[in-house]
């Protein structure tokens, strides 16, 4: 009994965990770029959600069937959020390059308030229930107690996610670009880089995949509101923080630990409290890890 | 002579490199001490080994001041090494560019005042004299170092050379016995290099300083030192007065092929 | 001399070219959000094509705006390297003009002197809210202004502040008068208690461990029941007495008014003193570079932990009288959207500029209420203000100025800030 | 006037601010000033709203008979957001502006911040939402009057069932955190403690807005808790019932008024079945209350949103007291609240003395073929 308890918490855990990850990945990404708490990357996230919902909405009323609608939905959720991020960055974070750093961490708080509230006027400050777009297979159904199809298709998107951008950024020429962008930016546009380019298409990636999760979770969990992308993307933060933030390992890293850690301190201890253990857990890590666990130890250059 | 500086087998190691290897090094009174080598060879890494930024792996740093009281210098803070009797200026210009060329030489005062918390809000009279005598004294440093017409301009608007200038102000601010210069004419034309080198030799000569510095221009380094430390892969290679160090083949080995600002 | 010329041609072919994409793109980019409402409950769809229109004209007008608003910042970002640091704008010129300036002040003094024998209750709450705002924007412009250290979580001072007042007088019936200072002493305390661990840290690893802080204290105060009376709050909090009087409503707001008058003054009296002391030079120093700041001596944990400490004793004093005016508190008037409130005060006012931040913090906690009618809009208008402002004027409505100082001749000096 | 003679541009300007400020009252005083404050704005706007729309439609009809005491009444709305200090400036704002009620505030935080300025004016409150307990228990506010029964009542109905009707023997509470889920939770812990008929297995607090429940639910389980009595609003329940639901756990699942909304249904769809929850006592026979609806549907085009019923009642409760009394005095109308009886969509209230509406309680429902249905 308690060993199937243990199992059941750390799946719980894993849940989570995968959650925060799919939207911490694009944080860090871009934070490892661009050095920006991109506060309104929560918000990116609930704007693919409600695209989602929107594009599902009109196709279930036209009756197609849940797996098209997911991929159709999905593919709309990213364009429309890459759009969103590359906007973003275009107006709010561009013409703040040169800015301290304090400068562009309050412009993107104005974004997320902006965004926020941009949803809420146009669409509703409601809870709006999210289709159910992750069909339940036959083949999960002796293990669906355990863990749903929609779970074991969040841990599989995160995994891909992590190991596709892991992938994209080690080998593609775009990916090397950005590298040497967050390593010295004015040393790569010395070196022929677009930056200009490379931020974007670092904004349009990490839109990307927030959408690509905004979807899933969404349908998961079943309701959005405007407020999900905040709640959602202070988490993530915490866990990309906890990781190492700029580390794409690393923000899967945090958000796992995060998640079972939450997962095992309200089953053994009291959920009352789970939120206050999350943030002790990060400033206890950061003390003797001031980078994270998997970040780059910043020393400076004297 | 009487030494300031005596620094035994010093080792700094970053991972697996040796950045520093058993240096040995002293500074005697008054004494103008350069410091060169390769790029690479550890020049700074010994500079913030001394002044407290790293802490070093082994070996010990002792600093003697004029009074005749030695204090082993290894795993203090910054701060305190400052206090101490030691200033430092740093290879890549490191003032508070934000604030007027006045408050840069006034923060390095800072760690010879004594008005705390309570001074400033009451203002009383002890505070009142000190902080008329720090404008007093900065404004004289910044005579002193010609820099008196930029007084109340932003120091990230000076002229580079005189950023350099107010750098060593600065340090001098906090009263040291022994200074510290990190390349302090990297980047000056020769008329900059030239004020530069009768600025150095003032300071030794008036405020009876010892000074220690990291330079590349040889013709700076020979005109200026007493002594000149030649160090390479973390270790000293070389050390006599200029005319000995410069036939010295070991150091023309070390400096062979390699590129430097002389 | 090309952007006089590019200035001409605000209007001509390509500009509108321009605008013509901007505005396309900002259609595509609304349309799914402003144009569909799909309600899921009851399988409706509902299609708002008038708003697509609204959304291209004024994408397409705001463009030209955009445009225009970027050139010219540019080309001031050109001016303002060569400038120096007399160079002030008209603001500033005027404000440290001594023929404007103490006139200026001479209204500003008369006007909150008899503000409440001229306006209505309603007036007197809201300036007395906006006043709290101020002390407790002018303590976080230590921290963040001054020192450099940004502070996400600087409302759970305030809350401290504001349940120390409220618990000791529900426990010991404690006045008004003495909880003022115990909770600014208690802010005080919890600055240096929440200081310590995040030395260490810098910059965003400083933000993100701060607000963790800030909900800390929230979470504490909703979960622990038995000592903070848990979400449902505390209630009948005492407005303060006046030499043991009990006053009615007007004279006691009046009265709170003045309160928050005397503190505001005293305040900047207080930030004004520190920040031209040796230990504001400090804090300042701090902010520029940490390493080159150690090198002249500074010891950087305390100085952190001094502007750490000292910022938040103002919150936690501003806490208390908060607490005494609102009569009632609960947890959910501390969350992190009150932290970037006051932060958005500091860095919208101008950040390390007294008057600025007074500015910054009466005109966020006025307009809004001066704008009632648009409430629905406020918070969408305030995040865009929030990124104009930051692209625009990152300096804050009236940036700090360092102090200058009068040399004539040797030993005869002057300091004039 | 010292102050005139120092400063004359300041005169001047007082003066024209001081004209803008009073003369709206100025024109306006031979109405009777109806205030109508909570939150209008916000994300807790859909819970404010419907009370504007009901005070339009009750005042409307009342003006239409030739007003209340021959004066015409004007509806002065303000909002709060729900939040404790920006009520006070609301309360300060209405109170300026001479309000001879107020109907409001939405949130029990809000209205405990205000109260404390309106009973400072004597102006009489009543709100058709806030059911902290407090605000007429604890008797601090004689001012304050409701159309909606306390939480302890709906606590007290809760576990009563789960312990009369479903004689569960392990029961676990849960709740959102939150001021009102909170607040009735620790009265169903008191309760079930006190009652000793039933054992309480868990009592815990979840996170609101969390993206997933999984570790509480196993905790549940664990627990071995026949039922949960839960306290807080659908989005969260929804989560926990289809989450339980999906890990074929049959744990009874009861609720609050929070919960009783369509939208939660609509949510968890096929697993919101079987869940009960309470909910205000059954009106929609009442024909007053299907009057209502049906002028909101034919002035406002839609179905009237939270609490509408509730604040309908206390729109005609407040009119009919100033007409009772003859007055807009504050002794006249409180009196005439407690002793006059008055017909309203929630049935045929008047008041006891500490304000609580005499006979509106509450009823238990449950989740019945995708609509909730009264459990008798």
């Amino acid at each position: 009994m308690d060993l199937e308890y243990f199992f059941e918490l750390f799946l719980g855990g894993l849940t989570r965990g995968s959650i925060y990850a799919l939207i911490a990945l694009g944080y860090t990404m871009v934070y490892g770029i661009v050095e920006l708490i991109n506060f309104a990357h929560g918000e990116i996230y609930m704007i693919g959600a409600f695209t989602g919902l929107i594009v599902a909405g009109l196709l279930t009323l036209l009756g197609w069937p849940a797996l098209a609608i997911l991929v159709i939905a999905s593919i709309a959720a990213m364009i429309y959020s890459c759009a969103y991020g590359w906007t973003m960055e275009k107006i709010a974070y561009k013409p703040l390059r040169k800015a301290p750093r304090l400068s562009a961490l309050i412009s993107a708080i104005g974004m997320s308030l902006f965004l926020q509230n941009y949803v809420l006027l146009a669409q509703t400050p409601d809870f709006l229930p999210f289709p159910n777009l992750i069909p339940e297979f036959d083949f999960l159904e002796p293990i669906e107690h355990i863990a749903r199809s929609s779970e074991i298709l969040i841990y599989a998107v995160t995994a891909v996610v992590m190991v596709t951008l892991t992938l994209l950024i080690k080998f593609t020429r775009m990916g090397k670009a950005m590298r040497a962008t967050s390593q010295d930016r004015e040393m790569a546009m010395l070196v022929g880089v677009n930056v200009n380019r490379v931020i974007s298409m670092t904004f349009i990636l990490g839109s990307a995949t927030a959408a690509l999760g905004g979807v899933l979770i969404a349908s998961h969990i079943g309701q959005i509101n405007y407020y999900i992308g905040f709640l959602a993307g202070i988490k993530a933060f915490v866990a990309a923080v906890l990781g190492g933030i700029g580390s794409m390992p690393g923000a899967v890293i945090g958000s796992l630990v995060l998640g079972w850690s939450e997962s095992f301190f309200t089953g053994y201890i009291s959920s009352d409290y789970e939120d206050v253990f999350a943030f002790l857990f990060l400033v206890v890590i950061l003390i003797f890890r001031p980078s994270g666990i998997l970040g780059r130890k910043e020393s400076d250059k004297v | 002579m009487k030494a300031v500086l005596t620094v035994t087998q010093l080792t700094k190691t970053f991972g697996g490199l040796h950045a520093l290897d058993g240096v040995d090094l002293t500074i005697g009174r008054n004494e103008i001490v350069a410091l060169i080598g390769p790029n690479g060879a550890g020049k700074t890494t010994l500079f913030n080994c001394l002044t407290g930024v790293y802490i070093p792996t082994g070996g010990s740093v002792e600093i003697t001041s004029p009074e005749g009281h030695t204090t082993r210098l290894n795993g203090l803070k910054p701060d305190k090494v400052t206090s101490l009797g030691m200033a430092r200026t740093f290879q890549n210009i490191r003032l508070f560019q934000n604030m007027t060329v006045l408050e840069n030489v006034m923060i390095g005062r800072h760690c010879r005042m004594h008005a705390g918390i309570p001074g400033a809000i009451l203002r009383n009279a002890r505070t009142r004299r000190e902080e008329k005598a720090v404008i007093d004294d900065s404004y004289r440093i910044l005579e002193n170092f010609q820099l008196d017409r930029y007084v109340n301009e932003f120091a990230k608007n000076l002229p580079y050379g005189a950023q350099r200038r107010l750098e060593i102000a600065r340090a001098m601010a906090t009263e040291p016995f022994l200074l510290l210069l990190d390349e302090p004419a990297a980047g000056m034309n020769a008329q900059e290099t030239k004020d530069l080198d009768d600025l150095i030799v003032r300071l030794r000569n008036k405020e009876e300083i010892s000074i220690l510095l990291i330079e590349h221009d040889m013709k700076l380094v020979t005109s200026l030192s007493d002594r000149i430390f030649v160090v390479d892969y973390g270790r000293k290679i070389a050390e006599g007065t200029p005319a000995e160090v410069c036939c010295n083949p070991v150091v023309i080995k070390a400096y062979l092929g390699e590129e430097i600002d002389a | 001399m090309s952007e006089i010329s590019e200035h001409k041609i605000l209007f001509g072919w390509e500009e509108i070219k321009k605008s013509l994409l901007t505005c396309i793109w900002f259609m595509f980019l609304t349309f799914p959000i402003m144009v569909i409402q799909v309600n899921t409950i009851h399988r409706t769809v509902e299609w708002r094509w008038e708003r697509l229109f609204f959304v291209g004209a004024g994408a397409f007008l705001l463009s030209f705006l955009w445009r225009y608003m970027i050139r010219r910042k540019e080309a001031g970002i050109k001016r303002e390297e060569t400038a120096q640091n007399t160079h002030q704008d008209l603001l500033q010129r005027l404000l440290s003009n001594p023929r404007f300036s103490r006139p200026a002040l001479a209204v500003a003094v008369l006007f909150f002197l008899t503000f409440p024998l001229v306006f209505s209750l309603y007036q007197i709450d809201i300036m007395t809210t906006a006043l709290i705002y101020v002390v407790v924007a002018l303590g976080l412009n230590i921290v963040v202004g001054l020192a450099g250290l940004l502070d996400l979580g600087y409302v759970a001072f305030f809350a401290v502040g504001a349940y120390t007042y409220a618990l000791l007088n529900v426990h010991f019936q404690l006045g008004f008068w003495i909880c003022l200072p115990i909770g600014g002493a208690l802010g005080f305390l919890f600055g240096v208690l929440l200081g310590f661990p995040v030395l260490r840290l810098r910059g965003d690893y400083l933000a993100i461990v701060t607000l963790g802080f800030g909900e800390i204290i929230r979470l504490v105060l909703e979960n622990w029941n038995e000592f903070s009376f848990g979400p449902s709050g505390i209630a009948n909090i005492p407005r303060p007495g006046f030499m043991g009087m009990d006053l009615a409503l007007h004279q006691n707001h009046t009265y709170i008014y003045y309160l928050m008058v005397g503190l505001t003054v005293f305040t900047i009296f207080v930030v004004r003193r520190l920040q031209d002391s040796r230990i504001g030079r400090a804090w300042t120093a701090l902010r520029e570079d940490e390493i080159a700041c150690q090198a002249m001596g500074i010891n950087k944990t305390r100085t952190k932990l001094s502007a750490f400490a000292i910022g938040a004793t103002w919150a936690g004093m501003g806490g208390v009288v908060f607490a005494a005016k609102t009569t009632f508190i609960n947890p959910a008037s501390f969350t992190i959207w009150e932290s970037v409130i006051i932060l958005c005060c500091v860095v919208l006012g101008g950040m390390g500029s007294i008057i600025g931040v007074v500015a910054g913090a009466l005109v966020l906690k006025l307009l809004p209420e001066y704008f009632r009618a648009f409430s629905e809009y406020r918070m969408l208008v305030f995040g865009t203000v929030l990124v104009l402002m930051m692209v625009f004027r990152p300096s804050g409505l009236i940036s700090s100025v360092r102090r200058v100082y009068r040399f004539e001749g040797r030993n005869k000096l002057e300091g004039q800030p | 006037m010292l102050k005139c003679r120092s400063n004359k541009t300041l005169a001047v300007m007082a003066a024209l601010v001081m004209s803008m400020v009073f003369c709206s009252a100025a024109f306006a005083a031979d109405t009777i000033k109806f205030g109508v404050a909570g939150a209008h704005s916000g994300d807790l706007a859909s819970y404010g709203l419907p009370s504007i729309n009901a005070a339009k439609l009750v005042a409307a009809d009342f003006n239409a008979k030739g007003g209340v005491l021959g004066k015409q009444v004007e509806l002065v709305t303000e909002d709060d957001v729900c939040k404790p200090e920006v009520a006070t400036s609301t309360a300060t704002k209405l109170v300026g502006e001479d309000v001879a009620v107020v109907l409001g505030h939405i949130c029990s935080g809000a209205t405990k911040a205000a109260l404390g300025i309106y009973k400072d004016t004597n102006t009489v409150l009543m709100s058709p939402s806030a059911t902290n307990p407090a605000l007429t228990k604890s008797g601090d506010y004689p001012n304050f009057f409701r159309t909606i029964a306390a939480d302890d009542a709906q606590a007290r109905q809760q576990v009563d069932f789960a312990l009369d009707v479903l004689k569960v023997k392990k029961i676990a509470v849960l709740h959102d955190k939150g001021d009102y889920g909170k607040g009735l939770a620790e009265f169903a812990k008191g309760f079930v403690e006190a009652e000793k008929r039933a054992q309480l297995v868990l009592y815990e607090g979840i996170t609101p807005g969390a993206v997933d429940y999984s570790a509480v639910v196993q905790k549940v389980k664990r627990s071995g808790a026949e039922a949960i009595i839960f306290g807080g609003y659908h989005p969260e329940a929804s989560k926990i019932v289809t989450l339980m639901r999906k890990k074929k756990m049959d744990t009874i699942f009861i609720s609050d008024d929070g919960v009783k909304d369509d939208t939660f249904i609509k949510v968890a769809k096929k697993y919101a079945e079987g869940v009960y929850a309470t909910g205000p006592k059954d009106v929609s026979k009442n024909p007053l209350t299907q009057a209502y609806i049906e002028k909101h549907k034919a002035e406002f085009g839609s179905d009237p949103g939270a609490f509408f019923d509730n604040a309908v009642s206390a729109s005609i409760a407040l009119l009919s007291a100033i007409e009772n009394a003859g007055s807009t005095e504050y002794t006249a109308i409180v009196k005439a609240l407690q002793t006059h009886a008055v017909d309203t969509p929630v049935g045929t209230i008047k008041f006891d003395e500490r304000g609580d509406a005499i006979g509106v309680g509450f009823a238990m429902y449950q989740v019945r073929d995708g609509a909730y249905v009264e459990v008798k």
